[in-house]
């Protein structure tokens, strides 16, 4: 039993047979983390949706991850590099040892993206993992990285319990959540909707939907408005007419859509067609409230999207500094602009490895202190913080509307407000993240 | 008495010398060549493969002898794997009661389907079991969410009570073990430029795999799996010579779901998350995929089929267009693109397409699955050998 | 008082009257033929007797159970043994288990979880099955698959399967059907043997008067749905209702 | 009342996909013996034969406007559809407005042929071969499909709207004395699918044509022995089968936007809507497609989701089709207008 190293995956030499002429000694000195890079290089996992319906998320992480490696290792323009506040990373790779990365494919399932991470992990050497496009899977894989000793960055995920309950030391956020588009959206609401208004939720039945819900909800209420109903949809549903229906006659003047990908495009397409938008209700204008855009998918319902409020993390028609040096090279290397997920993904990749630079180290325990608390500028959202308590990072929330005359195919989205980040705070023990705990970083080995 | 014949003994030992040495067989090329991205032995891979080679067998101790095709076998993984990962967060992080809940769960679930379901036959039965495990699949995707945690997956966490387990004092989610024995134990040889990684978490899935597969045998070989492979041919025949099929279809149903308990109870000791997508009609399909392409009604057959598809899911995924540069970087520039442009379509994102083409391939030529290749290829073999043998007289007698 | 009585058997199909009044007695030991122009219903009478139709109204008493609502399986294990028109095997299984499984059934009842001994190692149910295709003739092709044989091989080997049971009574429903007329002696040949031999009760629906007449011990003569005359083979020969009922189906 | 009588045009118009599908579904298992896994895939191709159609019109001349600016900061690249080039703004924007009707025209041949394709190339060997077979070699052609059209046109759905003629809706209810306002595009839905069956049913009942192949579907051999061609006729049934699927996708687009696993997401419904209506039975499948697709409507009302969770039922919309096929699986064995003896081994 000496031979068996306690924790996991480490590398120790060993005889064989005596079928086999001397073999190799190799002996390693023992590793203090879970594939401690060792060569000349590094190796990232990229586990993005490359089959299901968020495959074309999935490809636009995938673009923005290859960019941020080749300005990791000193290509291209260097993007958000140049504008970053810490200026610790100078395109020598991460720790001078050159970038490397494995991709897989999570298929948005929370089996398949482990058994996706886990062979990263266990296979490739992948020091660190990042990428998902759904709040399920990026929870899974959290959990799984947090068991094996690796940094997780999570891609896109917007549930609440990615950084509430399921809240894991190794694992970071960058993207926003349910609450903070509910406290960017129901101001904006407020004002143009006005306070007396009641809202009709239809929401996904599923975890993210019932988070959503339940902030937006809050939020709205505490605005002024009432919620008449909330009614919740099966994942599979494909025709939303008979959810739509019943909002005709139930009193409402609002549609909530806690929906996201498909399902979002159908309940929308269907409100539209039912004809939602041309009605007064209560002497005022009906309206549909879409919580979580994201710009690829809202391509999907086309005209319908003209006109309805959302939020969104990051947009590329912000004018900051850090968002131009992004769509520039984004734009260059690809020839369209890229989306919030491909944002949240480059910006998570170049956190990573400016952490690693500013702890020395790829420890996980090493790259979490230097992330926690970690204050930063110049990636696209404003001043920004990655809050040691649960790992969210805490940055300006954008409120947008689907653009009424579009000039072109990427141009969908218009930004109505930034929202700033003291709006959308809240502190780390709040009721709806509360339930789980962050415990102790874990290097593995 | 012997239990079982040579010729099976010989096939067991066969799949225990390739379980043994798996680590070393499916990691065929040096860990830093460009072919080792074809490597599968790989620990979670290596259980994967015992795992659904667990399902499969059950299954096709259903499919493959009686003839009735469940369209919802999946669900009885699933409810295997909530009650393991339930067992975890109860009592210990021991994998023996977990797997012994998860078998008995899965058992009784798919007696109460069965009883239901095998009230009809032929698509009647499959569509009946479909919708079953269809709505526990939205079940437990929705409503059932205290219960099996909903879309993200029933995990393990810090707080669970686990009353037999020791205070954890690491921070650290425990881990799953026998006895002491770490599952994710691994033990990595280094041979030259080769990596070979032992896990004991493959290992206890092997010996698992191994028992399934004997029982498997025992079951072909008995009095009862006569009766099964009669149910497939001729029911009729069979109640007028006094067999009621009832209950040798509803044992059969509940052997098979309980396999299907046993792998998601495995699946769960090895990786404590249970998803609901493991019970979606989907997982069910691909079970049925997997017999039906190593061959239906033969022992070794399903093993086969579930390597062959988890194979393709787990490594042609990971082949990006990066890969593919790094493999025909030494064509000249035009000819390289061109040839990963061709081939970036099957590989990464494109791997479902392989995996499409490749059923249909062995539908089409291979009419009896991956086994009638292999016996083909040994037919192919033993003729040559005769051949060779006739004309040069130099043939020894073989060995028995 | 027969091994198998039937009293007052009516069945109908919507308005169609298939059996009307049925009454029949068929006694232990006996070959019992059961004759009677096309469509008068001997199919229908005795699917009554194996559990596949149900009466509407009247009793069919086996060995003294009745044998109405209970299922085939049921009726197998009380002692009845049934040929079909077109054999009715296990194609897919080879001669040698086709002739194994009625040898379980009647050792281990309608349903035993028998998972985990070998076939091979019931040295008596293999002795059993032996004995039983020596007796038919068909030894040489136990490893054949069933569904590769003559139609006469399939109709000795599924009769074989019955007789493995030691039925006590065995239902034959043209048990000569499209023979060749070598087969068919030789199939007369071979109930009578296991008649003498084994003294199992029959019950044979039979076109061909030739197989009827070397073969019954007692006829019964079913037309329209109910039986006309029962007597010995030697009296129905010249019987006027007889010749009245064939001959008014020749008319036709 | 007025809530009830929109759902039962909700029902009627999700059924009518059902349908559709499922009445191909029969007439290739009915007709050819064979389990048809890719039917989803040709639902969703007819689907994609509206969306080509869309992309083919706006292929555009493009000019560069060095007074705009694109996101980069360079001259912006204008595009102007040939279409609208050629036959002028007017009239150029109407036909690329009309995409999906025209679609219609496009889809007829496309998917004959897809269908006369499928079936001379593949299924034809698979005749004699066991369901299993058939299954897996049927979905292993789904994949590759879908998988062909993802990396043509993504994975996002991509919308398709209606001609703004169809935009809007109309108060259906006003002729029964009611108020409910029903979506104009999702009317046409259900009377296209009612004239298709209907011309389905017309043909196989009238024409000389469907009644050798109903008397094909009845005996195979028979009629194969009268020296009538059957497979020739069951070829051009199976290319009919694609057609109607195809349509049934052309049609659907406008109601949601068509994405490369709608197929999928059909094939398992149609599947079962198949069998409640029993197997190889065509009134049964259409009868089936529409009484699922009503219910489900109905499972969906805050009133019924409320009573059946006062039942200990809650969340019956998820279930709903489901626990029907169950029920009626478990009352009439083979459906509601299944043959005996049709995949019942």
């Amino acid at each position: 039993m000496s031979n068996f190293t306690r924790r996991g995956l480490i590398k120790t030499g060993a005889t064989v047979g005596a079928g086999l002429a001397m073999p190799t000694f190799i002996t390693s000195p023992l590793a203090a983390y879970t594939n401690a890079p060792t060569g000349g290089s590094v190796t990232l996992g990229f586990n993005v949706p490359q089959s299901g319906p968020y495959a074309d998320e999935g490809a636009d992480e995938l673009r923005a991850y290859k960019l941020a490696v080749e300005h990791l290792n000193g290509g291209g323009d260097g993007g958000m590099m140049n504008t970053f506040s810490s200026k610790s990373l100078t395109g020598n790779g991460i720790l001078g040892k050159k970038v490397e990365y494995v991709t897989g494919d999570t298929q948005t399932k929370s089996d398949a993206a482990r058994a996706s991470a886990k062979s990263m992990i266990e296979k490739d050497n992948a020091v660190m993992i990042t990428g998902g496009s759904s709040s399920g899977v990026a929870i899974a894989v959290q959990g799984l990285c947090q068991e094996a000793g690796v940094i997780f960055m999570a891609g896109l995920t917007h549930s609440n319990d990615t950084t509430g309950k399921d809240k894991k030391a190794n694992g970071f956020r960058h993207f926003f959540n349910g609450y903070m588009s509910a406290a960017a959206l129901a101001p904006v609401l407020e004002a143009r909707y006005g306070k007396d208004r009641n809202a009709y939720h239809l929401t996904a039945d599923y975890t993210w939907g019932w988070t959503q819900q339940e902030s937006i909800a809050a939020a709205t209420e505490a605005k002024g408005w009432n919620t008449v109903n909330n009614v919740l949809t099966p994942l599979a549903t494909t025709d939303f007419s008979s959810y739509v229906a019943p909002v005709l006659n139930s009193g409402a003047d609002i549609l909530v859509l806690n929906h996201y990908g498909g399902n979002m495009i159908n309940s929308l397409t269907s409100a539209v067609q039912f004809g939602l938008r041309d009605k007064i209700v209560n002497g005022k204008n009906f309206e549909i409230v879409v919580p979580l855009y994201s710009r690829l998918m809202a391509r999907g319902a086309g005209e319908n999207v003209k006109g309805i409020f959302g939020s969104t993390n990051w947009h590329w028609s912000l004018s900051d500094e850090g968002s131009k040096a992004f769509v520039k090279s984004f734009g260059t290397k690809y020839g369209f602009p890229p989306s919030q997920a491909a944002h949240t993904t480059y910006v998570q990749t170049l956190l990573y490895a400016d952490a690693c630079e500013r702890s020395g180290t790829f420890n996980p325990c090493g790259v979490s202190e230097a992330l926690e608390g970690f204050k930063f500028d110049g990636m696209g959202n404003g001043p920004t913080e990655y809050r040691a308590e649960d790992h969210q990072c805490f940055k300006d929330v954008l409120v947008v509307k689907g653009k009424e005359n579009p000039t072109s195919e990427f141009d969908v989205l218009e930004v109505v407000e930034i929202t700033p980040r003291a709006q959308v705070e809240y502190s780390a023990d709040h009721p709806m993240f509360a339930g789980g705990a962050l415990g102790k970083c874990n290097p593995g080995a | 008495m012997k239990t079982i014949s040579k010729a099976d003994m010989r096939t067991l030992f066969f799949v225990a010398i390739i379980a043994l040495f798996a680590p070393l067989i499916l990691n065929p090329f040096p860990t830093e060549s460009g072919w080792a991205q074809f490597n599968a032995g790989y620990p979670d891979l290596m259980q994967r493969f015992a795992i659904y080679g667990i399902l499969a067998i059950g299954f096709n101790i259903l499919f493959g002898l009686t003839g009735y095709l469940s369209f919802g076998h999946a669900a009885f993984l699933g409810v295997g794997s909530y009650s393991a990962v339930w067992m975890f967060k109860l009592l210990s992080m021991n994998i023996i009661p977990a797997l012994i809940l998860s078998v008995i769960v899965a058992g009784l679930f798919s007696l109460l389907i069965g009883f239901i379901s095998l009230r009809r036959s032929g698509i009647y039965f499959s569509i009946l079991t479909l919708a079953f495990a269809q709505m526990s699949f939205a079940l437990a995707y929705s409503v059932l969410t205290p219960l099996t945690n909903g879309e993200t997956g029933l995990q393990i966490t810090l707080n669970d009570p686990r009353i037999f387990a020791a205070e954890n004092i690491s921070g650290n989610l425990p881990v799953t073990s026998l006895f002491g024995l770490e599952m994710r134990d691994t033990w990595t040889m280094q041979l030259g430029a080769w990596d070979f990684q032992f896990n004991i978490g493959y290992y206890i899935c092997a010996i698992f795999l191994l028992l399934a597969f004997y029982i498997s045998i025992r079951i072909f070989r008995s009095p009862f799996g006569m009766m099964l492979r009669a149910i497939k041919t001729n029911q009729t025949r069979l109640n007028f010579t006094g067999i009621n099929t009832r209950p040798y279809t509803l044992a059969a149903f509940v052997i098979s779901g309980m396999y299907a308990g046993l792998a998601g109870g495995l699946m769960a000791s090895m990786d404590p998350l249970a998803g609901a997508e493991r019970m979606q009609w989907t997982a069910s399909g691909e079970i049925v995929l997997m017999t039906i392409l190593g061959g239906t009604g033969t022992l070794l057959g399903p093993v086969m089929g579930a390597g062959f598809i988890k194979y393709f899911e787990n490594i042609f995924s990971k082949i990006n267009d990066t890969v593919l540069h790094g493999w025909f970087s030494w064509m000249p520039d035009g000819l390289e693109n061109v040839i990963v442009w061709i081939l970036h379509l099957f590989t990464g994102k494109g791997w479902h397409l392989t995996l499409g083409i490749m059923f249909m391939m062995i539908v089409i030529f291979l009419p009896g699955g991956l086994m009638e290749g292999i016996s083909r290829i040994g037919k192919w073999w033993k003729h040559r050998n005769a051949k060779n043998n006739n004309t040069s007289h130099t043939s020894s007698t073989p060995a028995e | 008082m027969g091994i198998l009585t039937v009293q007052n058997v009516n069945k109908s199909f919507g308005g169609l009257k298939a059996l009307h009044n049925v009454n029949l007695d068929i006694e232990e030991g006996k070959i019992h033929a059961i004759i009677g122009p096309n469509g008068a219903g001997k199919s229908t009478l005795l699917n009554c007797f194996v559990g596949k139709l149900t009466p509407d109204t009247g009793t069919v008493m086996f060995d003294g159970h009745s044998l109405l609502g209970i299922k085939p399986h049921q009726i197998n294990q009380l002692g009845v043994s049934r040929v079909f028109q077109t054999p009715e095997i296990f194609s897919e299984l080879t001669v040698w288990e086709n002739t194994l499984i009625p040898c379980f059934a009647k050792r281990d009842g309608a349903f035993t979880l028998n998972a985990l001994s070998r076939v091979s190692d019931n040295k008596d149910m293999a002795e059993k099955a032996e004995q039983m295709l020596v007796d038919v003739d068909l030894i040489d092709k136990k490893d054949m698959l069933a569904s590769s044989m003559s139609r006469g091989d399939k109709r000795r080997l599924e009769m074989a399967m019955c007789l493995s049971q030691k039925p006590k009574l065995l239902l034959l429903d043209e048990p000569t059907a499209g023979m060749a007329r070598a087969d068919t002696e030789s199939t007369i040949e071979l109930l009578k043997s296991i008649q003498k031999k084994l003294k199992i009760t029959m019950a044979i629906i039979e076109h061909d008067m030739s197989v009827v007449f070397s073969l019954a011990q007692k006829i019964s003569v079913l037309a329209q749905g109910t039986v006309i005359v029962e007597d010995v083979p030697e009296k129905i020969k010249g019987h006027p209702k007889v010749k009245e009922a064939y001959l008014g189906e020749a008319q036709v | 009342m007025d809530a009830i009588l929109l759902q039962i045009l909700n029902g009627l118009d999700k059924g009518s996909a059902y349908a559709l599908i499922a009445l191909g579904l029969t007439l290739i298992f009915g007709t050819l013996g064979v389990v048809n896994f890719a039917h989803g895939a040709l639902f969703m191709l007819g689907a994609f034969c509206a969306v080509s159609l869309q992309k083919l019109m706006s292929v555009s001349k493009i000019t560069i406007d060095p007074s705009q600016l694109d996101f980069l900061g360079k001259p912006l690249k204008v595009k102007t559809p040939y279409v609208v080039e050629w036959f002028g703004p007017k009239f150029g924007n109407a036909i690329i407005d009309w995409n999906v009707p025209l679609a219609i025209i496009v889809a007829i041949p496309v998917m004959l042929l897809v269908g006369y394709v499928m079936e001379r190339g593949l299924i034809k060997h698979f005749y004699k071969r066991p369901h299993a077979d058939q299954i897996l070699v049927t979905f292993g052609l789904a994949i590759v499909i879908q998988e062909l059209v993802k990396a043509n046109f993504g994975a996002n759905p991509i919308p398709t709207p209606a001609p703004d003629q169809f935009v809007g809706s109309y108060n259906i209810g006003a002729l029964i004395g009611l108020d409910a306002s029903y979506p104009y595009w999702r009317l046409i839905y259900f009377a296209f699918s009612a004239i298709i069956i209907s011309s389905v049913f017309a043909f196989l009942r009238f024409t000389t044509f469907g009644m050798v192949v109903r008397a094909g579907m009845a005996d195979r051999e028979t009629v194969g022995l009268l020296g009538i061609n059957i497979d020739r006729r069951f070829t051009i049934m199976f290319g009919i089968a694609a057609a109607v699927a195809g349509l049934a996708g052309v049609m659907y687009t406008p109601i949601n936007s068509p994405n490369y696993h709608m197929g999928m997401d059909f094939l398992v419904l149609s599947f079962v809507v198949v069998v409640v209506g029993g197997m190889g039975s065509l009134p049964g499948a259409v009868l089936a497609g529409f009484l699922l697709g009503v219910l489900e409507s109905f499972a969906s009302m805050n009133e019924v989701k409320g009573f059946f969770e006062m039942l200990y039922l809650p969340s019956i919309d998820q279930i709903i089709i489901y626990l029907v096929a169950i029920i009626v699986l478990l009352t009439r064995p083979r459906g509601l207008m299944g043959k005996a003896g049709v995949m019942e081994e």
